[in-house]
């Protein structure tokens, strides 16, 4: 049973769900409840569940996030919003060091269903402090599960994931996305965690991608499909874990790559996908790897420095061609 | 304080520039000619002008994201401001920083912060670095209620009454901070007691009245010098329009603002000025008419104004030349 | 509260258990049994014992890395504390904590934690999710002066207050962080007082008086069951030990550590019991055996205990199966 | 003049000479006055310079790293010294979004010649939280310049780089190596930033590491020199920037890598360095790169479990004779 909706409709549907099935899960955050949530995530969910399951927070990111792992050890099954990916350092000693690491530390002893939704991503001239996309960087912690939605479905099906999973999942969730509309399969099986998908399927190069850039990777294929360029683009839906196996698989069938992802390149999830791929299908290899990510510059307000630090499709087209034109 | 002609003059041409300032941004939003986030500061433009009022030329200012009254009121020029929020090379941060990120060397205007309470430690910083070469000038740090519960905000306190530094704390008190109620963020909502429990002088006023702030950052200032220890001021004030261009204030009731919009800053002075009589030698539609002349000039600036070459992305992620 | 001999005799014995076992863990760290930091309670086992007197089982607790006191007088068993300090398997983290993560889920022995103030937002956490259940029982959270610099503490407590949340702070303020100074650190350095600003029920106890923080703890509770709200406590103390095995204790002077040294709260405690005719009772050779007998046989345990397979390494970096 | 000292008096050394040049750099952070510093680096510098210039502060990283950035744009040169990198994470919004990022944002106006110097690594069976290795994760971070000083020479040499540095430079010294001896130069031309060196030149392998792991590399190099492998050993010294040509240059030469580096495998600086070998010097390679880092675990306490989780000489050598076996 398929419907048209929103991103934003499609997390709030998931929210809303979880919380009539299951009386521990709550939503706690900046603005989740009087404000409808800063990106209208939440909009009718204080209304519809009340003060005490819908908490607006004050400003403390880390003593939320911390209290959200208490909470978790303690039954609940917490859905913590950070209002954005920005204001997530100031809760990082309570990810890395409490979250990520209570249940190795304790001896296998207390696990933290936690949840954390965050918006992410830059693109809408918001300057250095509200532009980072970290999802990448945040994928390097262990202990952690790291997902990033860029399909309707997957907005609405991870947070189910997430939640019904026993240790910390982050959900980074690309603030351009919330707008855009797709079909929803409520009744669908979701797509497990660590689990990437094959958006479209392709000969000659493998794209992999995830986020908002899978749909520039898709603009992207489209235009090169008309130069007769047959890219494969791959969402990987999940960081951490990443899906190894359907990333090697594609490479054995087109020998080369493109990585595209919105973080800063140095250090870049891109890198880490690059290194796997030298590591497990060296020899499947016909050409470099090559990555399109964001300039390493704070990101600026002028939209077209904005636009010129980031992945665009167009830059996607120029190396695909270039990489094709060097057969 | 005393109030002659030229003050009064000042402060009320200062007021009602932000306000008219800000009112024509809005429209060059809506024109899409001003992308990002844009945060109005109508309604508090007391707080804006009186302190800058005691301000000296030496001393050095942090603010928010809700800053374009501060920065016009130390006397960053419009035209650099209006070409900053067009994105423009010749804005006071070259277009790289927008309406919330202002900075301006010359008045030694700090920003411009996008991380709620992340500028207290800089002032902490900057104030300490004058205290240690004996240098004899104040950093103000201007935030918001919701700061308050950011542990960067204790932090920042502590270290500045332990280590008594030259800091003025700001708190503008709106009441909210985006949709949520200070009520609903704070257990005391009482602000200024919150510096007093680092033994910090902290005080609480009326952040509609500009003589109030005024006289109130004068004293403040004076205090700071002759005591060597920092000090808190909160002012109670309300913010008329919505937190952002994206904010469809679902949190609160039309009834309270408009209550609030009786104690308009502009009206609360004209009236103080009528009894004072000194309203009549005040030409308002005269200073409408500057106000109008300025803010043109800087919207032509603004688009007159050339878009940082491509090239010059990268420029200033690290120094060119060795500075100072 | 009233003392009868056998409160009088678990009192005394508490405390005189967790100084023998310290004792014990220094020898064992020349001996490298033990590694890591190591950090010692002696002198503060009046708070350890007092506090935990007062909680039920259902009452959960978190503490700092100078845990070993709390976790002993919680009811951890010693086996499993020092074969944790072992990094023996059998250890209450199965070897992966060591001396500054202890954990219990029997007991609810939260840890253990060894980021200053990293704690108290756990708290906080584990308080609201039983208000939010209905479950009638206290979290408390242990931590000492130098936390309340961090802006976790102020973080915390504003939750707490807000929410009305069932939190029993304990301070344990022995007037040092490592080397710093309480002075140094807090421009107020009556710690009860900062949470009196957030309006929490705040007192200041003698913390080197068993039966004081016995009381407290008893009224606290109380006073978090019938009025719904989080109580703080802080406790005057002094640690008598170094702040780890390598710290040359350079900033403090050994008459201030003497004089401390006479308030020892097995001394004031044996002070009392003689005044209230308990002391006579009291078998003190008897008890050092039975604590000697218990030690013994926690090493002997930890010693005896095995080392988890390397292959086991990367077991709990995820959950096996569906926890809960 | 050369004369033998520890790794810790040669920061000490470069900070008092510093301090006694010049009047604006000071020393800031927890203990490092009337305790004479977590690990003693600063010891004596109380008594020499007095309180105001080594200040003991308050347990507040966020705030006195950001009064570091706020006396630093006011004409300052200071010093903050984060006890450990553990506990570094409390500072990560002043780092990113503020040291990092003021000088673009303020389109040029304000730079921050900050340094700030940490404690970083495992090895001292202090467990998950205080064991992280984090340094290649923050070279993530445009803006900042990243040192790992191994020798004594470097612990001596980068403070004076550091702070003779207009933007913000983060020195992260491993905690085991200040009990290391060596000789010292004082008088020494530094090597500057960003530069890397090559400890051991060899034609087999290159090894690519810095830190503490170049002891590792080195010692592992000894033993595969008795089986006849020859390999280069280079230590990076800084991770951004990263010194690409002596990379490369290396990698024409042996066309075989391995990496060694303590930060968890997936998102390491490892993957960053296979990258860029990968899209610049990606036809010299003659077999897959590979890489040693710590396993993906938080750190546990136990010895056995601690030393099976880190980069070790033994996985050195027995990855390069695995790599030279294949030829
Ligand atoms: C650390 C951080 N968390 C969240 C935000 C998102 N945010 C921006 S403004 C704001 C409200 C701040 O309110 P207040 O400090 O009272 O200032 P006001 O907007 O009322 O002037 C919030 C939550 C932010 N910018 N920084
Ligand atoms: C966030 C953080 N910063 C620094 C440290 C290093 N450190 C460990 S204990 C300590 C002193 C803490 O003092 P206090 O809270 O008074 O507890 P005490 O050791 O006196 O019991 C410091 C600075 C740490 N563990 N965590
Ligand atoms: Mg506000
Ligand atoms: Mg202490």
């Amino acid at each position: 049973m398929d419907n048209i909706t929103t991103y934003r409709e499609a997390v709030k549907e998931a929210i809303r769900k979880a919380m009539h099935e299951d009386e521990r899960v709550f939503l706690m955050g900046e603005d989740v409840g009087h404000y409808g949530g800063c990106y209208a995530v939440s909009m009718g969910l204080l209304e519809e569940f009340g003060a005490e399951r819908i908490i607006d927070t004050p400003l403390s990111e880390s003593a939320f996030t911390g209290a959200g792992i208490g909470a978790a050890m303690n039954g609940m099954r917490p859905i913590v919003e950070i209002m954005t990916v920005n204001f997530s350092l100031l809760a990082l000693d309570q990810i890395m060091n409490n979250a990520a690491t209570l249940l190795h530390m304790s001896g296998g002893q207390f696990n933290v269903p936690l949840v954390i939704r965050m918006a992410t991503g830059g693109g809408k001239q918001l300057a250095a402090q509200h532009s980072h996309s970290l999802e990448g960087w945040f994928a390097h912690i262990p202990g952690l599960k790291v997902l990033t939605p860029a399909t309707i479905q997957d907005a609405y099906e991870m947070v189910g994931l997430a939640l019904s999973d026993p240790d910390p999942v982050l959900i980074f969730e690309n603030a351009l996305l919330y707008n855009s509309k797709g079909s929803l399969d409520m009744n669908a099986i979701p797509t497990p965690i660590g689990k990437a998908l094959i958006h479209k399927a392709g000969k000659d190069i493998t794209i992999i991608t995830y986020g908002i850039s899978l749909f520039k990777a898709l603009e992207a294929s489209k235009t090169l499909a008309e130069v007769g360029i047959d890219v494969e683009v791959i969402d990987l839906r999940s960081l951490r874990p990443l899906d190894n196996e359907t990333i090697m698989n594609s490479i054995k069938k087109t020998h080369r790559v493109i990585i595209v992802d919105e973080g800063w390149k140095s250090g870049s999830i891109s890198a880490e996908i690059m290194a796997r791929i030298n590591e497990q299908a060296f020899y499947e290899l016909d050409a470099p790897m090559e990555r399109i990510c964001t300039v390493e510059v704070p990101l600026p307000y002028a939209k077209h420095l904005e636009d010129a630090a980031l992945p665009q499709p167009q830059k996607i087209v120029a190396m695909a061609k270039k990489m094709m034109s060097k057969l | 304080m005393e109030l002659d002609f030229n003050r009064a003059k000042e402060f009320f041409k200062g007021m009602l520039f932000i306000r008219r300032f800000e009112e024509r941004c809005v429209e060059l939003y809506s024109n899409q000619k001003i992308r990002g986030f844009l945060h109005l500061y109508i309604g508090e433009e007391a707080i804006a002008v009186g302190l800058m009022s005691a301000l000296s030329e030496e001393d050095a200012i942090f603010a928010t994201y809700r800053e374009h009254g501060h920065a016009l009121a130390r006397g960053v020029s419009a035209k650099t401001i209006m070409a900053e929020m067009f994105g423009k090379m010749e804005g006071c941060s070259r277009g790289r920083g927008g309406s919330m990120h202002l900075f301006n060397a010359a008045t030694r205007f700090y920003g411009g912060s996008a991380i709620v309470a992340g500028a207290l430690p800089l002032a902490v910083g900057m104030a300490l670095a004058d205290k240690m070469m004996k240098r004899n000038r104040v950093t103000v740090c201007i935030f918001g209620d919701g700061a308050v519960a950011e542990g960067e905000f204790h932090e920042s306190l502590n270290l500045a009454a332990l280590w008594r530094l030259p800091v003025l704390f700001v708190c503008e008190n709106n009441r909210y901070a985006m949709g949520t109620a200070l009520t609903l963020t704070e257990s005391e909502t009482n602000i200024y007691k919150k510096a007093v429990s680092y033994k910090i002088n902290s005080k609480q006023i009326d952040g509609m009245r500009v003589m109030d702030v005024a006289e109130a950052a004068k004293e403040a200032i004076a205090y700071i010098h002759s005591e060597k220890a920092p000090m808190f001021l909160e002012c109670l004030t309300y913010r008329f329009r919505a937190h952002s261009m994206f904010d469809a204030e679902l949190y609160r009731q039309k009834a309270e603002v408009d209550e609030w919009k009786k104690r308009d800053p502009l009206i609360l002075f004209e009236e103080s000025l009528k009894e004072k009589n000194l309203w009549s030698a005040i030409n308002k539609a005269e200073i409408e008419d500057e106000i109008k002349i300025t803010i043109d000039e800087a919207v032509a600036f603004a688009e007159n104004g050339t878009l940082e070459p491509i090239e010059d992305l990268e420029k200033f992620v690290y120094s060119e030349a060795r500075h100072g």
